[in-house]
C-alpha cells in the first residue's frame, strides 16, 4: 500500500519526526524523555529509509530499517541501565541538575 | 545480488575472521567471568590474545573486496588495522594494573572494549555506510558502558549519562545522513556516491555534511567537541586512552572515504570553506581553553581536539599526500597521546578523585621512568623535533604549503605555540615544582613500563626515521580514489 | 746589540713575576724584581740609545717582528721604532721610571702587607711595560695599546687604595675619563686607515709629508678625532678633571704616571704626528686654544689649594696646558723640550711632596706644615732647585724649555694673545709654586706635636732620587739653549729636526731675530722673578695675612676658585645624573613596562580567553546538544553559501 | 675506530655526548659523582676530539670541509648531510671548550639531581654542534629545536628562584621564532621541488634558488625573526636577561657563550646567502638595531644591581655589535664579528664563571651584598678583573681586536655613522663594568659575612684560566683564528655578491633599483 503514497510526503513526515524529536530532546530535561526524543529522530530516519527503499524498489532500505531498530532497542537496555546507575548516586535523571563534570 | 546477501564466500570468512576473533575473545571472557571468576588475572592476557588474533587474520586476510564489495582489506585497512589494534593492545596493558589498583577488575571491561575495538574495526573496513552505522554503535554502545563502568563513582555515572545522551544524539544525525545518501545514491555503499551528478545534488551535500557532523562528534571536533572533556575526566583512564585514539582514528578515514567517493577532483569551494573553519575552530578552541585545564585528563581531552584540528586540516588540503599526512600524524598522536594517558594512568593513585595536574607536582623525580615518558609524549604532543609529534606536524604542514593554504598553516604552528604553553606547563609541574603528595607513588608495574616504553621506542624510532612509516602510509593512501600523485 | 722588544719585555716579566709569585715569596725579592726589571730596563734601553745617539740619530730605526692582525684589507704589524722622538722619550721614560721605582721601595716598604706591596710594584712594572709599548710602537694601533695599558695601569694605581671609596673611585674616574678620549682617538685611527689606508707611522706621515694638498682635506677632523685622545690622555680642558683626583694615588704613581711619563704622552703623540697637524693649521688653533686655556685655567686653580698634592696635580695640567701651546703655535721641540723638563723637576717637586707627606705622617694640607727646612734639608734643597726651575728662573732647565715655547707662541704672530696668556701663566706658575715653598717649608710649624716629634728626613732611597732629579733639573735644559747663544747651540732642536720633516708647499717662517729673543726672556724671568718674591712676601714673611685680606674682600670669588671652579658639580649636574636617570627609566619603563608589559599582556589575553571559553563547558548536556546543533547549522550556512 | 675517526669526525664530535648521556642513563641514579666525573670525562673526550679540526682545517679551502653524506628521509630528499667551514669551526672549538669548563665548574657546585644536569647538558652539546655542522635544513632545524629541551630542563630544575618564569619565557620566545621558521624552511623546499621536480633540504641545492619581491622578503623575515630573537636583536632581547639570571652558572656559560651565537651563525650561514637581495636591503634595518642594541644594552646594564642580570645585558650590548658587523656586511666586520662572537663566549663565559664562585660562597647575586672583597679573595678578584678588561675591549686581550675589526669595518663601509655610534660603546661598558668592579671588589668591607668568603677553588680556577689563557692568545694572536675565517668570509660574500647579479635578472627593475643601492660594498 505505500506505493501509494508519494515520496515526498514521507519524507516531509520522516522530516517533521526528526524536527520533533530534535526539539525534544534539546528542550526536555528528564534523561528519559530526552532520549526518547532521540529515538524518535532515529524512527524518522527509519521511516525516510523505507519511503526511499519502497521508491527505489530495493529491498536494501528494509534491511537497514531492522539493523537500526535493533541497535535503537540496545541503546535503550544500555541507557536505561546508565540512568538507574546514575540515580543511584543523584537521585534524579534530570540532566539540568547533573553536572558534576564541568569546565 | 538477492542472494549475495546471505551465501557467504570462504573468502568472505578469511576477512571477516579479524572481527570474529574479537567478538569470540569478548563473548569468551565473559563467560569466564560469569563461571570462572578464579581466573580473572588471565582475563587481560586473553584479550591481548584476542587482539593478537584479530591483528593476524588481519595481516593474514587476502587483500580486496569482499561480502560483495562491502568490507574492504587494503594496505590502508592493514595499517590503519594495525595502528588501532596497537592502541587497544596498550589500553589492556594499562588497563590490567589500573584495575587491580581500583579493586575493581572485571571481564566486562575487557570484552567491551575488544567490541568496541570491534566497532572500530568494522568502522575501518566498511564500504557499506551500514556496516560502518553498525560499527559505530557497536563501538558507542561498549563504551557508553565502559564510561559508566565505576558503579561507585558518581562521576563515572554521569560521563556515561552524558556520553550516551550526546553520543545517540549525534548517531541519530549520523544515521539520517546515510538516509540522504542512501535514497541519492540508491544505496548504501560509499562506492554508489561516485555516481556521475550525485556530488552537486543538496540532498547528498545534506547527507556528506550530517556524516561530517556525525563522525567529527567521535572525532571530538569543535564544536561538536563539548561531550569530550566531561566523558574522559570521568571515564576509566585505559578506556579513555582508546577512546581518544580509535575512534577519531577510524571517523577520520570514514569521512575521509566518503569525501573520497562523493568529490572525486576535489573539494567544492563551500565544502573546503566549512571543513577549514572546523580545522581552525578546533586547534584554536582546543589550544586555548587547554591551557585553563586544571584537570590531567580534561587537559589532555582539549588538547585531542586541538589535534583533531590538525588531522582536519589535511581533510581540507585533501588528497593522497594529504591522507598520507593524516596517517603519519594520526600515528603520531597515537603514540604521544597513548603514552600520555598510560602515564596519568600510572602517576595517579586514587580514581575516585579527579587528576588535577598539580597533584603530579615533583613526580618527576619519584616516579621517574612514568614522569619521563608523560614529558616526552608531551614534546611530542607539541611537535618538538626528533619527536613523532613533529614529523606529523611536518608532513601536514607539507601539505597545507603545497596546496597552497598558508593562512592554515600559519594558524597552525601559531596554535602550537599556544600548546607549548600547557604542555610545558604539566612537563614543570612534575620536574620543577616539591612534590605535595605526601608518600612516594607505588612502583611501577610491569605492564605499565611496557605500555610506557612501547610509547617512547614509538615516539623515537618515528621521529627519527619516519622514512618508512611514510612509505606505507603513501601506499595505504593509495587505496582512496584520491586526486594527486 | 739587543732588539727593541726585549725594553718593554723585561718590566712585563718583572710583572708577571711579581704578580703571581710575588706575594708568597716576600717583599725583598719583590723589591729585587721590581726595581732590577726597571733598571735592567734603563740599560737595554741605554745600550740601544748612546750607539743610536753617537750614530747621529737620523734615520729612524723600525724592527717589525711579525703580523699582528690581518682582516681584508687592513694589516698591523707587530714593531717598534727608535727615532730621535721616541728615543728621548725613551731615555727619560726608563731613568725617571727606574728612579721611582727605587724611591718606591723607601716609600711604600713600612706601611704595606707582602700582598701590597707585590700589586704596587707588579702594576709599576706593568706600567713601564705599557709607557714602553706607548713609546715605541711603530703603528697608531700598537701605541694604542701601549695607550691604553697606561690608563689601565693609572686605574690600578691610583685605585689602589682599593678599601678607600674615595680612591676606588678616583681610578674609575680616570679611567672613564680616559675612555672618552680614546673613543676620539679610535674614530682618529679609523679616519687615518680610510685616508691612508695603513696606521704605520712610516706610510702615513710619508704619503702625507709628500703629498698634502691630496690628503689635507680630511686631516683637520682626524687631527681633531687624535687630539682628543690627547686631551683625555694628558689633562686638558675640558677632560682634566680626573687628573686631581688621581692624587689618591700613592706619591711616587703621582710623579711616575701622573707628572713624568703618562700624562705627556698625548703631547708626544700630536708632536709624533706633527705631519699632519701642521697641515691642518685649524686643528692647531684648537690645540694651542685648549692648550693656553688650560695653562691659566689650571694656574689659576692651583693658587687657591691648600693640599700640598693637589697643587702639584693642578699645576702639571698648566704645564700641559704650556706643552700643548707649544704644539698648537708650530714649537714642538719646545714642546717636547718642556715634556722632558718637566719630566725632571715635577717629578723632583712630587718625591719632595711625598718625601714631606712621609715625614708628617700622611698629612697633605699645607696649612699644618711650615718651617720644615731644618728638618728635612735634602727634600728642601731639593724642592727648592725643582720649584725654580718650573718657575722658569734662569739658567735652570725650566727657564729655557718655557722660553723656548713663550717664543714659539711670540713667533706665531697674531695678536700675540698666547703669548701674553703664556706670560701671565709663568708668573702664577712661580707665584704658587713659592707659595707652596713658602707654606711648606719657611715660617713655623702648624702641625700637631707629635706630628712635629716625629719629624725626620726620608731614608737614602727616598733622597737619593730626589738630589738625581733635582741635578736634572738644573742641568736638563742645558740641552736646549736657544739660538742667541749660537747658530747649533740648541743640540735638542738639531737632535729632534727629523721628527718634524718639510711638507711639500708648506714653507716654514723665519725665526726670531736676536733682540726680541733677549727681550722676550727678560720679560718672562722679570715676570717670574715677580711671582716668586710676591708670593715670599705674602706667605713666609708675611705669613699669609696679605692673601686672607684679599680672600675677605671677595669670598665669593675665593671659593669659587678654592672649589675648583665647582666643574665637577657641573659635571655631575650635565652628564652623571642624567646618565643615572637615563639608564633607570630604560630598564624600568622600555624593557619592564614596555616590551615585557606588551608580551606578558599578551599572554595574558590568551590565557584570559581560555579561562572565559572554559565556561561554555557547562556541564549541562543540553548546552552540548545545542552547541552540536549550532555547529550543524552553522556550517549548513557555509555550505549552502549564506556565508 | 681509526677511520671512524678519520672520516666521521663531525658524526663522533655530534654524537659522541649523547652516548655519554645514554651511559650516564644507565648509571644508578644514586652515582651522583660518577656522573658529575664521567660527563666531565666525556666533555673533555669531545674537546680532546674537536681539536684535529683545528689542525686540520684547510685554510685555503673555499666551500665546506670535513663534509660527510647519508640519506635520511629520502622520500623528502632529506638528508644527514654535514660539513665545516672557518665560521662553524671557531664557533664548534668555542663549544668544546666552554662545555667542560662549565662542567668542571658544576663539579662542586651542583648537588641536586647530579645525574640528569650531566645528561641535560651533554644533549645540550649534542644540540649545539648538531645546529653547527649540518648542512640540511631539516637537519639544522630539529638541532636548533632540540637544543631547547635541555637548557629549558637546566633553567627550570637547577635554576634560580624565578627559574620557571625564566624557563618558560625562553622556551616560548624562541619557539614563537623558529615555528615560523619552520614554515619558511617548509616553503623553500616545495619551490625547489616545484622548480626542479626533486625533493631536497640541502643548504648548497637550495642556494641555487631565487626568491624576490614579496616572497623573499616574508620569508627572509621568518628566518631573521627566528635569528634575532636568538641573539638577541634589541626588542627581542628580554628573554635574556631572565634566562641568563635565573639559569644556574653554568647554564648562563652555555646560553652566554654559545647560544646566542647560534643566531648570528644562522643569520650567516642561511638567511643571508638564501635571500641575499632582501638581507642587505634591510640590513640597514638590522645596523640600526645593533646600535641600539649596543647603547641600550650599556644603558641598562648600569642600572642593574644584580650581578648576573648586569652581565646578561652586558651581552646584549655586545652582541648589537656583532649586529652592527654583520650588517655592515664588509670583510673586516664579518671577519670582526665572527671574532667577537668567539670572544664574547670567552669574556662573558668567564665573568658568569666568577659570579658564580662568588654566588657559591655567599648565596646572593646583588651587587650591594658585596664591597672590598679583593682583599679577601684576591684571585678571584684578578680573574675577575682580567675578565672585564677583556669584556670591556682593552687592547692585548682579546675583546679589542674584535671591536676594533667591528668598528672599524664598519667604518669604512656607507655607514659610518653606525661604527661612531657604537663606539660610545666603548665608553660606556667601561662605565657600567668598573663601577661593578668597585662596588663588589673594592672599597670597604661592608659586610662582615663577607670577611669569612673563602678564595676560588681549584677546580673553580682551573676552569676560569682555561678562558684567561685562550683571551690573552686570541689578544695577542687573533691571526690564528682570522686566518680560519678568512677564506669562509670570502666565499659568504662572493657567493651573497653572485647571487644578487641573478636576483637582480630575475626580478623587475625597480627592484634592481632597490637593489642596486645595495648597502654592502
Amino acid at each position: 500500500m505505500i506505493g501509494t503514497i508519494p515520496l515526498s510526503e514521507v519524507l516531509i513526515v520522516s522530516g517533521a519526526l526528526f524536527c520533533i524529536g530534535l526539539c525534544g530532546a534539546l528542550l526536555r530535561r528528564n534523561a528519559i524523555q530526552i532520549f526518547l526524543s532521540i529515538e524518535l529522530m532515529m524512527n524518522s530516519a527509519n521511516l525516510a529509509i523505507l519511503g526511499y527503499g519502497a521508491s527505489l524498489g530495493t529491498r536494501e532500505g528494509q534491511i537497514v530499517v531492522f539493523f537500526v531498530i535493533a541497535i535503537a532497542a540496545a541503546e535503550a537496555a544500555v541507557g536505561l541501565a546508565i540512568f538507574v546507575a546514575l540515580f543511584r548516586h543523584t537521585e534524579t535523571i534530570d540532566v539540568n541538575r547533573i553536572n558534576l563534570l564541568k569546565w | 545480488m538477492s542472494t549475495s546477501l546471505i551465501l557467504l564466500t570462504h573468502a568472505d570468512w578469511l576477512s571477516i575472521l579479524p572481527e570474529v576473533s574479537l567478538a569470540a575473545a569478548g563473548c569468551l571472557i565473559l563467560l569466564l567471568e560469569a563461571f570462572l571468576p578464579s581466573l580473572r588475572r588471565w582475563f587481560a592476557t586473553l584479550a591481548l590474545a584476542g587482539v593478537a588474533a584479530s591483528l593476524y587474520f588481519l595481516m593474514a586476510a587476502p587483500p580486496g573486496a569482499t561480502f560483495d564489495g562491502r568490507f574492504e582489506t587494503s594496505p590502508l585497512t592493514w595499517l590503519m588495522g594495525l595502528f588501532l589494534g596497537g592502541s587497544a593492545a596498550v589500553a589492556i596493558l594499562v588497563a590490567k594494573p589500573y584495575l587491580e589498583r581500583t579493586r575493581d577488575e572485571r571481564g566486562e571491561f575487557y570484552a567491551l572494549l575488544l567490541w568496541g575495538h570491534l566497532g572500530v574495526s568494522l568502522m575501518i573496513r566498511g564500504l557499506d555506510l551500514l556496516i560502518v552505522f553498525i560499527g559505530l554503535e557497536t563501538l558507542s554502545l561498549s563504551f557508553y558502558v565502559l564510561a559508566a563502568y565505576f558503579r561507585g563513582i558518581e562521576a563515572s555515572s554521569e560521563a556515561g549519562l552524558k556520553y550516551f545522551l550526546t553520543g545517540a544524539f549525534a548517531s541519530a544525525f549520523t544515521l539520517y545522513g546515510i538516509v540522504l545518501l542512501f535514497g541519492a545514491s540508491g544505496s548504501t555503499r560509499i562506492a554508489g556516491l561516485a555516481q556521475e551528478g550525485l556530488a552537486g545534488r543538496p540532498a547528498v551535500i545534506l547527507g556528506v555534511l550530517l556524516l561530517l557532523v556525525g563522525f567529527g562528534f567521535k572525532m571530538s571536533l569543535a564544536p561538536f567537541h563539548a561531550w569530550a572533556p566531561d566523558v574522559y575526566q570521568g571515564m576509566p583512564t585505559p578506556a579513555v586512552l582508546y577512546l581518544s585514539i580509535a575512534p577519531k582514528g577510524a571517523s577520520v578515514l570514514v569521512l575521509f572515504r566518503v569525501l573520497a567517493a562523493t568529490f572525486q577532483p576535489g573539494l567544492p569551494d563551500r565544502f573546503h570553506a566549512a571543513v577549514a573553519a572546523l580545522a581552525v575552530l578546533s586547534m584554536t578552541l582546543g589550544n586555548v581553553v587547554a591551557l585553563a585545564q586544571r584537570d590531567a585528563k580534561r587537559l589532555l581531552a582539549y588538547s585531542g581536539i586541538a589535534h583533531m584540528g590538525y588531522v582536519t586540516i589535511a581533510l581540507a588540503v585533501f588528497g593522497r599526500e594529504a591522507l598520507a599526512a593524516a596517517i603519519v600524524y594520526f600515528f603520531a598522536y597515537l603514540v604521544s597521546n597513548a603514552g600520555a594517558f598510560a602515564a596519568v594512568s600510572a602517576l595517579y593513585r586514587d580514581e575516585t578523585k579527579p587528576h588535577p595536574v598539580a597533584m603530579l607536582a615533583g613526580e618527576g623525580r619519584r616516579a621517574r621512568f612514568a614522569s619521563a615518558v608523560f614529558a616526552l609524549c608531551l614534546f611530542s604532543l607539541a611537535g618538538i623535533p626528533a619527536t613523532a609529534g613533529f614529523i606529523g606536524k611536518f608532513f601536514i604542514f607539507k601539505a597545507a604549503l603545497e596546496r597552497g593554504m598558508y593562512a592554515l598553516a600559519i594558524i597552525g604552528v601559531l596554535n602550537s605555540l599556544v600548546s607549548i604553553g600547557y604542555y610545558l606547563k604539566v612537563v614543570y609541574i612534575l620536574y620543577m615544582r616539591d612534590p605535595i603528595e605526601p608518600e612516594a607513588p607505588p612502583p611501577l608495574a610491569f605492564a605499565d613500563w611496557l605500555a610506557l616504553s612501547i610509547c617512547a621506542a614509538g615516539i623515537f624510532a618515528f621521529g627519527v626515521f619516519p622514512a618508512s612509516l611514510w612509505r606505507l602510509a603513501r601506499s595505504a593512501a593509495a587505496t582512496l580514489p584520491l586526486p594527486g600523485p | 746589540m739587543i732588539a727593541l722588544w726585549v725594553i718593554p719585555v723585561i718590566p712585563l716579566v718583572g710583572f708577571a713575576l711579581n704578580g703571581l709569585l710575588g706575594t708568597r715569596l716576600g717583599k725583598g725579592f719583590v723589591s729585587a724584581v721590581g726595581v732590577g726589571s726597571a733598571g735592567l730596563a734603563t740599560l737595554a734601553a741605554y745600550s740601544r740609545l748612546i750607539p743610536y745617539l753617537s750614530s747621529g740619530g737620523g734615520t729612524p730605526v723600525i724592527e717589525p717582528y711579525g703580523s699582528w692582525i690581518v682582516a681584508g684589507s687592513l694589516s698591523i704589524d707587530l714593531s717598534f721604532r727608535l727615532d730621535p722622538l721616541s728615543a728621548l722619550m725613551l731615555s727619560f721614560v726608563t731613568f725617571v721610571g727606574f728612579l721611582i721605582h727605587v724611591y718606591s721601595v723607601g716609600y711604600m716598604h713600612h706601611d704595606e702587607t707582602d700582598a701590597g706591596y707585590a700589586r704596587y710594584f707588579a702594576y709599576l712594572n706593568l706600567f713601564l711595560f705599557a709607557m714602553l709599548v706607548l713609546v715605541l710602537a711603530e703603528t697608531f694601533l700598537l701605541m694604542f695599546v701601549g695607550w691604553e695599558g697606561v690608563g689601565l695601569c693609572s686605574y690600578l694605581l691610583v685605585g689602589y687604595y682599593y678599601d678607600r671609596e674615595y680612591a676606588a673611585a678616583a681610578g674609575k674616574k680616570a679611567f672613564v675619563v680616559n675612555r672618552i678620549g680614546d673613543f676620539g682617538f679610535l674614530l682618529g685611527m679609523f679616519g687615518l686607515f680610510t685616508t691612508f689606508g695603513s696606521l704605520s707611522y712610516s706610510e702615513v706621515f710619508g704619503k702625507a709629508a709628500s703629498n698634502p694638498a691630496l690628503y689635507q682635506p680630511a686631516l683637520t677632523l682626524i687631527c681633531l678625532c687624535l687630539f682628543v685622545g690627547a686631551v683625555g690622555k694628558s689633562a686638558q680642558v675640558p677632560l682634566y678633571v680626573w687628573l686631581p683626583d688621581a692624587m689618591a694615588g700613592p706619591t711616587p704613581v703621582s710623579a711616575l704616571i701622573h707628572a713624568a711619563t703618562m700624562v705627556t704622552a698625548g703631547v708626544y703623540m700630536v708632536t709624533r704626528c706633527n705631519v699632519l697637524f701642521r697641515l691642518a693649521p685649524e686643528a692647531m688653533a684648537v690645540v694651542a686654544g685648549i692648550g693656553a686655556f688650560t695653562a691659566i685655567f689650571a694656574g689659576t686653580i692651583a693658587v687657591a689649594q691648600n693640599d700640598i698634592k693637589k697643587v702639584l696635580a693642578y699645576s702639571t695640567v698648566s704645564q700641559l696646558g704650556y706643552m700643548f701651546l707649544a704644539c698648537g703655535v708650530g714649537a714642538y721641540v719646545a714642546g717636547m723640550f718642556h715634556v722632558m723638563t718637566h719630566a725632571f723637576f715635577k717629578a723632583c717637586l712630587f718625591l719632595g711632596s711625598g718625601s714631606v707627606i712621609h715625614a708628617m705622617g700622611g698629612e697633605q694640607d699645607m696649612r699644618k706644615m711650615g718651617g720644615l727646612k731644618s728638618k728635612l734639608p735634602i727634600t728642601f734643597w731639593t724642592f727648592l732647585v725643582a720649584t725654580l726651575a718650573i718657575a722658569g728662573i734662569p739658567p735652570l732647565a725650566g727657564f729655557f724649555s718655557k722660553d723656548a715655547i713663550l717664543a714659539g707662541a711670540f713667533e706665531a704672530g697674531g695678536l700675540r694673545i698666547l703669548w701674553a696668556v703664556g706670560l701671565f701663566t709663568a708668573g702664577l706658575t712661580a707665584f704658587y709654586m713659592f707659595r707652596l715653598v713658602s707654606l711648606t717649608f719657611f715660617g713655623r710649624f702648624r702641625g700637631t706635636p707629635d706630628q712635629e716629634h716625629h719629624l725626620h728626613e726620608s731614608p737614602p732611597s727616598m733622597t737619593l732620587p730626589l738630589i738625581v732629579l733635582a741635578i736634572l733639573s738644573v742641568v736638563g735644559g742645558w740641552v736646549g739653549l736657544p739660538a742667541v747663544f749660537g747658530e747649533n747651540a740648541n743640540v735638542f732642536a738639531r737632535f729632534l729636526a727629523p721628527v718634524l720633516p718639510g711638507l711639500k708647499g708648506v714653507e716654514e717662517h723665519a725665526a726670531l731675530p736676536h733682540a726680541t729673543e733677549w727681550a722676550l726672556m727678560a720679560v718672562s724671568v722679570l715676570v717670574a722673578a715677580a711671582g716668586l718674591l710676591l708670593a715670599w712676601s705674602w706667605y713666609a714673611r708675611g705669613e699669609g695675612r696679605t692673601p686672607a685680606r684679599i680672600a675677605a674682600a671677595s669670598p665669593g670669588v675665593y671659593a669659587l676658585v678654592a672649589d675648583k671652579f665647582r666643574i665637577d658639580e657641573l659635571y655631575g649636574v650635565l652628564f652623571v645624573k642624567p646618565f643615572y636617570w637615563l639608564s633607570r627609566t630604560l630598564w624600568k619603563v622600555v624593557d619592564v613596562l614596555l616590551i615585557d608589559g606588551v608580551l606578558n599582556a599578551g599572554a595574558f589575553v590568551v590565557e584570559l580567553t581560555g579561562d572565559l571559553l572554559r565556561f561554555l563547558q557547562t556541564g549541562n548536556v543540553r548546552n552540548y546538544a545545542l552547541t552540536f546543533l549550532l555547529g550543524l547549522v552553522a556550517l549548513l550556512l557555509v555550505v549552502a553559501g549564506w556565508i | 675506530m681509526k677511520t671512524l675517526l678519520a672520516e666521521h669526525l663531525l658524526t663522533v664530535l655530534v654524537f659522541l655526548p649523547t652516548a655519554g648521556a645514554i651511559l650516564l642513563l644507565l648509571l644508578p641514579r644514586s652515582a651522583a659523582g660518577v656522573a658529575k666525573v664521567g660527563a666531565l670525562t666525556v666533555a673533555t673526550l669531545e674537546c680532546v676530539l674537536s681539536l684535529p679540526l683545528w689542525w686540520h682545517f684547510d685554510t685555503a679551502l673555499r666551500g665546506f670541509q670535513f663534509r660527510e653524506a647519508a640519506p635520511w628521509i629520502q622520500p623528502l630528499g632529506i638528508s644527514y648531510l654535514l660539513g665545516i667551514d672557518g665560521i662553524s669551526l671557531v664557533l664548534i672549538l668555542l663549544t668544546t671548550i666552554l662545555t667542560p669548563v662549565s662542567l668542571l665548574f658544576s663539579l662542586t657546585h651542583v648537588e641536586k639531581e647530579v645525574r640528569g644536569f650531566s645528561i641535560a647538558f651533554l644533549i645540550l652539546e649534542t644540540g649545539v654542534i648538531g645546529t653547527l655542522v649540518a648542512l640540511d635544513l631539516a637537519l639544522f632545524y630539529v638541532f636548533w629545536e632540540v637544543m631547547l629541551v635541555p637548557m629549558y630542563f637546566i633553567i627550570g630544575i637547577w635554576g634560580g628562584n624565578r627559574r620557571i618564569y625564566a624557563a618558560m619565557k625562553f622556551f616560548l620566545f624562541t619557539m614563537a621564532g623558529s615555528l615560523l621558521m619552520f614554515l619558511a624552511i617548509l616553503y623553500v623546499a616545495i619551490k625547489h621541488h616545484a622548480a626542479t621536480g626533486v625533493w631536497s633540504f640541502a643548504l648548497e641545492d637550495l642556494y641555487r634558488l631565487t626568491f624576490t619581491g614579496t616572497t623573499a622578503v616574508v620569508l627572509f623575515a621568518a628566518f631573521a625573526l627566528a635569528f634575532a630573537i636568538k641573539v638577541p636583536v634589541f626588542p627581542l632581547h628580554t628573554w635574556l636577561p631572565d634566562a641568563h639570571t635565573e639559569a644556574p652558572t653554568a647554564g648562563s656559560i652555555i646560553l652566554a657563550g654559545i647560544l646566542l651565537k647560534l643566531g648570528v651563525y644562522g643569520y650567516l650561514r642561511f638567511a643571508l646567502p638564501l635571500f641575499p637581495g632582501t638581507a642587505l636591503r634591510y640590513a640597514p634595518w638590522l645596523g640600526v638595531l645593533g646600535v641600539i642594541g649596543v647603547v641600550y644594552g650599556a644603558l641598562v646594564a648600569f642600572a642593574q644591581h644584580d650581578m648576573k642580570r648586569l652581565v646578561a645585558y652586558s651581552s646584549v650590548s655586545h652582541l648589537g655589535l656583532v649586529v652592527i658587523g654583520v650588517g655592515a656586511f664588509t670583510t673586516i666586520s664579518l671577519q670582526g664579528s665572527i671574532l667577537q662572537m668567539v670572544n664574547h663566549g670567552l669574556s662573558t663565559g668567564a665573568l658568569f664563571l666568577l659570579v658564580g664562585v662568588l654566588y657559591e660562597r655567599r648565596h646572593t647575586r646583588e651587587i650591594s651584598a658585596y664591597g672590598g672583597v679583593a682583599g679577601i679573595v684576591p684571585v678571584t678578584t684578578a680573574l675577575f678583573l682580567v675578565a672585564t678588561l677583556s669584556s670591556i675591549g682593552l687592547p692585548g686581550l682579546n675583546g679589542f681586536v674584535g671591536e676594533f675589526l667591528i668598528l672599524l669595518g664598519t667604518w669604512t663601509s656607507p655607514h659610518r655613522w653606525w661604527s661612531v655610534a657604537a663606539a660610545t660603546g666603548v665608553i660606556l661598558s667601561a662605565i657600567y663594568m668598573l663601577t661593578l668592579v668597585q662596588r663588589v671588589f673594592w672599597n670597604p668591607v661592608t659586610h662582615e659575612e663577607n670577611r669569612r668568603l673563602t678564595d676560588i677553588r681549584w677546580s673553580e680556577l682551573v676552569a676560569a684560566s682555561v678562558l684567561v689563557v685562550l683571551m690573552v692568545w686570541i689578544g695577542v694572536r687573533p691571526n690564528d683564528v682570522l686566518d680560519r675565517l678568512r677564506v669562509s668570509v670570502d666565499a659568504l660574500q662572493q657567493a651573497v655578491a653572485n647571487k644578487q647579479l641573478v636576483e637582480a635578472q630575475v626580478s623587475n627593475p625597480p627592484e634592481i633599483a632597490k637593489g642596486a643601492k645595495g648597502e654592502a660594498p
